[in-house]
């Protein structure tokens, strides 16, 4: 095998640039970081919207969601986002776009119970549905 | 009472340790630097030490409890008694007598048999193995240290490193002779304190961490402050044996010319360890005895002769 | 006549009862279904005279009272032949490892998984399943149900003192460590260790400093994904099979939905296609330049580590702007693709790909240069062009060793048919030869992306695709950055599919490991093993052993698997009689 | 005493060292923890240094779902490290299990095998969640005092 032409401390003028550079670092967490706009973190239900159909969990590979019914088309929402994968299926799959999925994703938590969130209902006593 | 104050705070054990830790600082953030990246703050070091000494010390059941507790507080001892015997700046040590530098050279092997007693007591396999590793190593740096400091000795016709720094006072640019050997030293000096390319004793990726795998809490603070001492001491007897100009100084001026003298030095095993992968074993061993001892010989050899010819 | 219709025909001439019964599913896919009695007879015309010369992987599945077996089998031109075969489950198969050593792997997967009994499989510890996995639960079987499992319990502790034995008593099981001679110092890497990101135990018998012998456990990292898919819909399986490894999720999702999408016939529009291939090239990117960093890494030079994984981080922008996530992008569909390319992330990603073009061409300047890095890789790892056949080493590893073989040129899918690029192959042999030949591949991969993204086709992204997918079976390669990615999905009409079998690269690499690691030193292990670019949670298996010296082997049980692994081995040409022991 | 003790709490809070245990995730997680350490996010910014070994670690991370094969593994190298000790679930898989609930060879989150101090969901969590996620368990931290 032909021996490749060396060259020891090939990377030393290539670090000693780094130098006076600015580091690549950013200064996160002190600084808040944006995440690109479709990034999918944290998902949010918005109960007005819901029609129960139940699709999202069908389709979540995850069983991180569930709608309960808590009255005549009310539709309470429970995510574990310890046990969501962030995916974005059930997004996919509401007919109504009831589910939406933001950016957040400083999710961490001391707690697992803090994890699971719930997502009630709209009360009765607001006007029922348009349309 | 003096010497006590000497001996313990400035410049001994405390003024030491505190230059150690800013050292293992300020190699660590260039290392970051050089790497485009921020790195830690200036008193991580510290931090990691006070962390340590109040973490749990876990023993290992096979381990031999003595030696095990012993081997860093015998490596930190070593580095420091070796510390007293070199001059920083003027020309003279805290305590020099006309063999010293051979005591140091000797006190500064000790860490690394240090390394080898406490691998090779933890019982552990990744221990003895990299304890293993270290004294294979330890063969391949020793002998041409000895031989790069035993260049400039020979010129200044002593084995005192307060006479050498008076002998080189007196004949200013004649260390400009030994830098040949100054070269094999800061090689040496890689190799002594287990640096990349010749971290092999502790190399991560192969034996976690070598002698230390086993260790934890307090003895393992004490073990890093030994190297990190041991740095701080080998970069000083590299400068007081290889760049002994400005010794004519006013203290605080001289004091600082030393300073600046041993961060350079630091810097440049930063650097080195930053643009080079690790060796083999074998590679080390034979990289050593291929061309850095007879490098070393080298400057013996012109050493010799200018003795004989030019200086007498 | 085309190349695989030419096979057919010839199938067809040389065995009666295969007259019109060798289906031609499409260009380069064949299947035949041959009864177990005459079926050695077809498998070897077919490797030996048909010049099937590499074995993809060996399915296995549940039917009934029999189990049914596809022996999947591939030729350099790209063709595919799929032998399926039935026999009684308490009936025996023979062993194939005559014919490819490699398969040694997918045959114990078979026994682990299916309960299938080989003819004499050569010696070896157990793969997938844990150390303490009850008899006779054959997790793959239709019948079977994880309730017979207590919930609590773990695999047993393998040697108890893991961090502070010395000696070779430590491997108690899952097999005895007998092949190391009793001198030798053995120690355990893994499943915790710094060089391993992922966990597999690797017991390594060190003489001094070189490596005698080497066992390496697997299955840490099993978690069952194929029966668990099988239990869920398709639409949960793109995300569960994307899971199976965070580096390679695009290859694994895109070669299940390929496989889904075969099945039900779905034609995927051409941007589609053009978003996949652009996504998996630039998950190529990301994956080479890891690869990169932990490569220097694993030898001590941190700070390529460093200065690659910075380069990478803006791949990850990239893929995060187009996919919305980093890793795990969620980007396939059945039937198509779930986010367009806009013209905004276009540009930013020709910008990106410029940067990353320079910042490329000085590390392949560097891995020629640098001295240490040099030392370090040259030489180490040697597989020959040999080893790579018999061993039948895929990827990279491959074509590093002079094998080019890869499944986008000789069996395109998505938009490879329609994008320029060149096959890298180097003749280094070693894990110098594998630095380059990614370092080159990820110039390719630009072009690529390059071309792609200029080349974008207008159209709709996605057709719809029905929740039941039809009756039907079909087989789909990925090239993926470890190398050739195979799924093989078999659909029964209902929501749910009937089988899914994922034979990822690095279960085909991981055989070539030991072989290189002969005779080397214990430095070299970290390196060699990341060579191969290892990903072992998409393998989750184990392998076999190489050894290099079996001298006193005193049990008598062990005698007689010595004497039949020395027999075996001596038909793949390995003599271990006239091997000496090497001494440090 | 008690100055010396706040002096060993505020060195434990800035030299928190890291251990990084994959329990049978796929590997985003993992390359995850390991982007968090390269100059991008560079965690050595808080004092974070990934150990080899499990006896000079004060954070045991882990990634990945528990498996039956590794869950004793797991157990003991928390065993290993010595006190005071942190352990961190990074990934939802690490939390609940995630995708691979159910599956036969899957235990569910790393509390199934040991006590976890914070959760990090996320498939993966992305670096700035896990430097977010070990600023809020340091955070805790300091309060508990």
């Amino acid at each position: 095998m032909k021996k490749p032409f060396v060259h020891p401390g090939k990377m030393i003028e290539f670090v000693l640039q780094s130098l006076f550079k600015k580091p690549a670092t950013v200064n996160y967490p002190f600084e808040k970081m944006k995440m690109p706009e479709h990034f999918r973190g944290k998902l949010n239900f918005m109960a007005d919207k819901c029609i129960g159909c139940m699709m999202c969990v069908k389709d979540c590979p995850a069983k991180a969601i569930q709608i309960k019914k808590v009255g005549e088309k009310r539709f309470e929402c429970d995510i574990d986002l310890g046990k969501c994968v962030y995916c974005g299926q059930c997004v996919d799959s509401c007919p109504r776009k009831a589910l939406e999925i933001t950016p957040e994703f400083e999710l961490a938590q001391i707690d697992r119970d803090k994890l699971k969130i719930v997502f009630h209902a709209p009360e009765p006593t607001t006007e029922p549905k348009a349309q | 009472m003096m010497a006590l104050f000497k001996m313990l705070v400035f410049p001994g054990l405390l003024f030491l340790s505190a230059v150690s830790l800013f050292a293992e600082f300020f190699d660590r953030k260039l290392y970051a630097r050089l790497q485009n990246r921020v790195g830690p703050p200036w008193f991580q070091p510290l931090a990691d030490f006070i962390k340590l000494l109040g973490k749990e010390d876990v023993v290992p059941e096979e381990a031999d409890r003595r030696m095990f507790d012993l081997a860093p507080v015998f490596a930190l001892t070593a580095v420091v008694v070796a510390f007293l015997y070199i001059p920083m700046w003027g020309t003279h040590a805290i305590y020099s007598f006309s063999g010293d530098l051979i005591v140091v050279l000797y006190l500064l092997t000790i860490p690394t048999l240090t390394f080898f007693l406490g691998g090779w007591y933890s019982r552990s396999l990744f221990s003895t193995i990299g304890a293993v590793r270290s004294i294979t190593q330890l063969f391949a740096y020793e002998i041409p240290l000895f031989v790069a400091i035993l260049a400039p000795a020979m010129l200044a016709n002593t084995w005192s490193l307060s006479e050498m720094a008076v002998f080189y006072h007196a004949h200013p640019y004649y260390w400009l002779i030994n830098l040949i050997a100054f070269g094999v030293g800061l090689v040496s000096l890689l190799g002594k304190l287990e640096r990349v390319p010749f971290d092999i004793p502790e190399a991560e990726t192969e034996i976690v961490a070598g002698s230390f795998t086993e260790y934890s809490g307090r003895l393992l603070a004490y073990f890093r402050m030994a190297i990190d001492i041991e740095a701080v001491v080998g970069a000083s007897l590299l400068a007081a044996v290889f760049l002994p100009f400005g010794l004519g100084l006013p203290p605080v001026i001289g004091f600082v010319l030393y300073l600046v003298k041993v961060f350079a030095i630091i810097a440049v095993l930063a650097l080195f360890r930053t643009v080079f992968a690790r060796l083999r074993i074998d590679q080390m061993v034979e990289f050593c005895w291929k061309w850095v001892a007879p490098i070393a010989f080298l400057q013996i050899l012109i050493n010799l002769v200018l003795k004989v010819f030019v200086i007498r | 006549m085309s190349d695989t219709e030419n096979v057919k025909s010839k199938l067809e001439a040389k065995f009666d009862f295969l007259k019109d019964k060798v289906l031609l599913q499409r260009e380069r896919r064949l299947w035949a279904e041959v009864p177990y009695d005459k079926f050695m007879e077809v498998f070897d015309h077919a490797v030996k005279q048909l010049g099937f010369a590499f074995l993809n992987t060996i399915t296995g599945l549940d039917a009934g009272a029999d189990l049914e077996y596809i022996y999947h089998l591939a030729q350099a031109e790209g063709t595919m032949l799929n032998l399926k075969t039935k026999q009684s489950k308490d009936k025996p198969i023979k062993t194939i490892t005559g014919y490819f050593p490699s398969g040694i792997i997918y045959e114990r997967e078979l026994v682990d998984l299916l309960g299938a009994k080989i003819d004499t499989l050569p010696p070896g510890i157990r793969y997938p399943l844990p150390d303490d996995w009850p008899d006779n639960q054959y997790p793959l079987r239709k019948d079977w149900n994880a309730d017979v499992l207590d919930k609590n319990v773990g695999g047993k502790m393998e040697g108890e003192n893991l961090n502070i034995t010395v000696g070779p008593n430590y491997m108690k099981e899952p097999s005895d460590f007998s092949i190391a001679h009793t001198n030798d110092v053995t120690i355990p890497i893994g499943p915790q260790h710094p060089a391993l990101k992922e966990p597999e135990s690797f017991s390594v018998a060190l003489r001094g400093e070189k490596i005698a012998a080497i066992q390496l456990r697997l299955g840490y990292n099993h978690r069952g994904i194929e029966k668990g898919a099988e239990q869920r819909s398709y639409i949960q399986d793109v995300y569960l099979i994307e899971r199976i490894c965070g580096i390679c999720s695009h290859s694994h999702s895109t070669a299940y939905v390929q496989a889904v999408e075969e099945i039900a016939g779905l034609a995927v529009p051409k941007r589609a296609q053009y978003i996949r291939t652009i996504i998996g090239e630039l998950e190529r990117v990301h994956s080479h330049l890891l690869w990169l960093g932990v490569a220097g890494h694993e030898i001590g030079f941190d700070t390529l580590l460093m200065y690659s994984w910075r380069d990478r981080e803006s791949v990850m922008d990239i893929l995060a702007l187009i996919t919305g996530n980093r890793v795990n992008y969620g980007m396939n569909l059945i039937g198509g693709v779930r986010r367009d390319i806009t013209k905004e992330e276009i540009d930013q990603t020709l910008k990106v790909i410029d940067k990353l073009e320079e910042q490329t061409k000085y590390y392949i300047q560097l891995a020629l240069e640098e001295v240490t890095l040099i030392q370090r890789l040259s030489g180490v790892g040697t597989l020959t062009t040999d080893d790579v056949l018999r061993l039948g080493a895929v990827g990279p590893t491959a074509r590093a060793s002079s094998v080019p073989r890869d499944v986008r040129r000789d069996d395109p899918y998505a938009a490879y048919g329609e994008i320029p690029f060149k096959v890298i192959t180097d003749n280094h042999n070693d894990v110098y030869g594998r630095t380059i030949v990614r370092m080159l591949e990820l110039m390719e991969a630009y072009g690529m992306i390059r071309f792609a993204l200029n080349n974008l086709p207008d159209g709709p992204i996605s057709v719809r695709a029905p929740r039941k997918i039809p009756a039907g079976e079909a087989i789909s390669r990925y090239e993926a950055p470890r190398g050739e990615d195979v799924h093989y999905v078999r659909s029964n009409g209902t929501e749910n599919p009937e089988r899914v079998k994922v034979r990822a690269p690095t279960l085909a690499n991981t055989q070539a490991v030991s072989k290189m690691l002969e005779d080397r030193y214990l430095a070299d292990l970290p390196i060699v093993v990341a060579a191969i670019d290892p990903c072992f949670s998409c393998t989750d298996r184990s392998i076999s052993v190489v050894s290099l010296d079996n001298e006193e082997r005193k049990t008598m049980t062990w005698k007689q698997l010595r004497d039949y692994s020395v027999d075996w081995y001596k038909k793949q040409g390995v003599d271990f009689s006239k091997m000496k022991r090497s001494s440090f | 005493m008690k100055v010396i003790d706040k002096i060993v709490h505020w060195a434990r809070l800035k030299s928190p060292w890291i251990l990084h245990f994959n329990t049978g995730a796929c590997n985003a997680c993992d390359i995850e923890i390991i982007a968090a350490l390269t100059p991008r996010f560079d965690i050595e910014r808080f004092g974070v240094q990934l150990k080899g070994t499990p006896r000079h670690a004060d954070i045991l991370v882990c990634s990945g779902p528990v498996t039956r094969q590794i869950r004793d593994r797991l157990v003991r190298i928390y065993e290993q490290m010595p006190e005071p000790k942190f352990v961190v679930a990074v990934g939802t898989c690490a939390t609940s299990g995630g995708v691979f609930q159910g599956l036969y060879n899957i235990l569910g989150g790393i509390d199934q095998a040991i006590p976890v101090n914070a959760y990090i969901p996320g498939c993966p969590a992305s670096p700035q969640a896990i430097i977010d996620g070990v600023v809020k368990l340091l955070k805790k931290l300091e309060e508990s005092e």
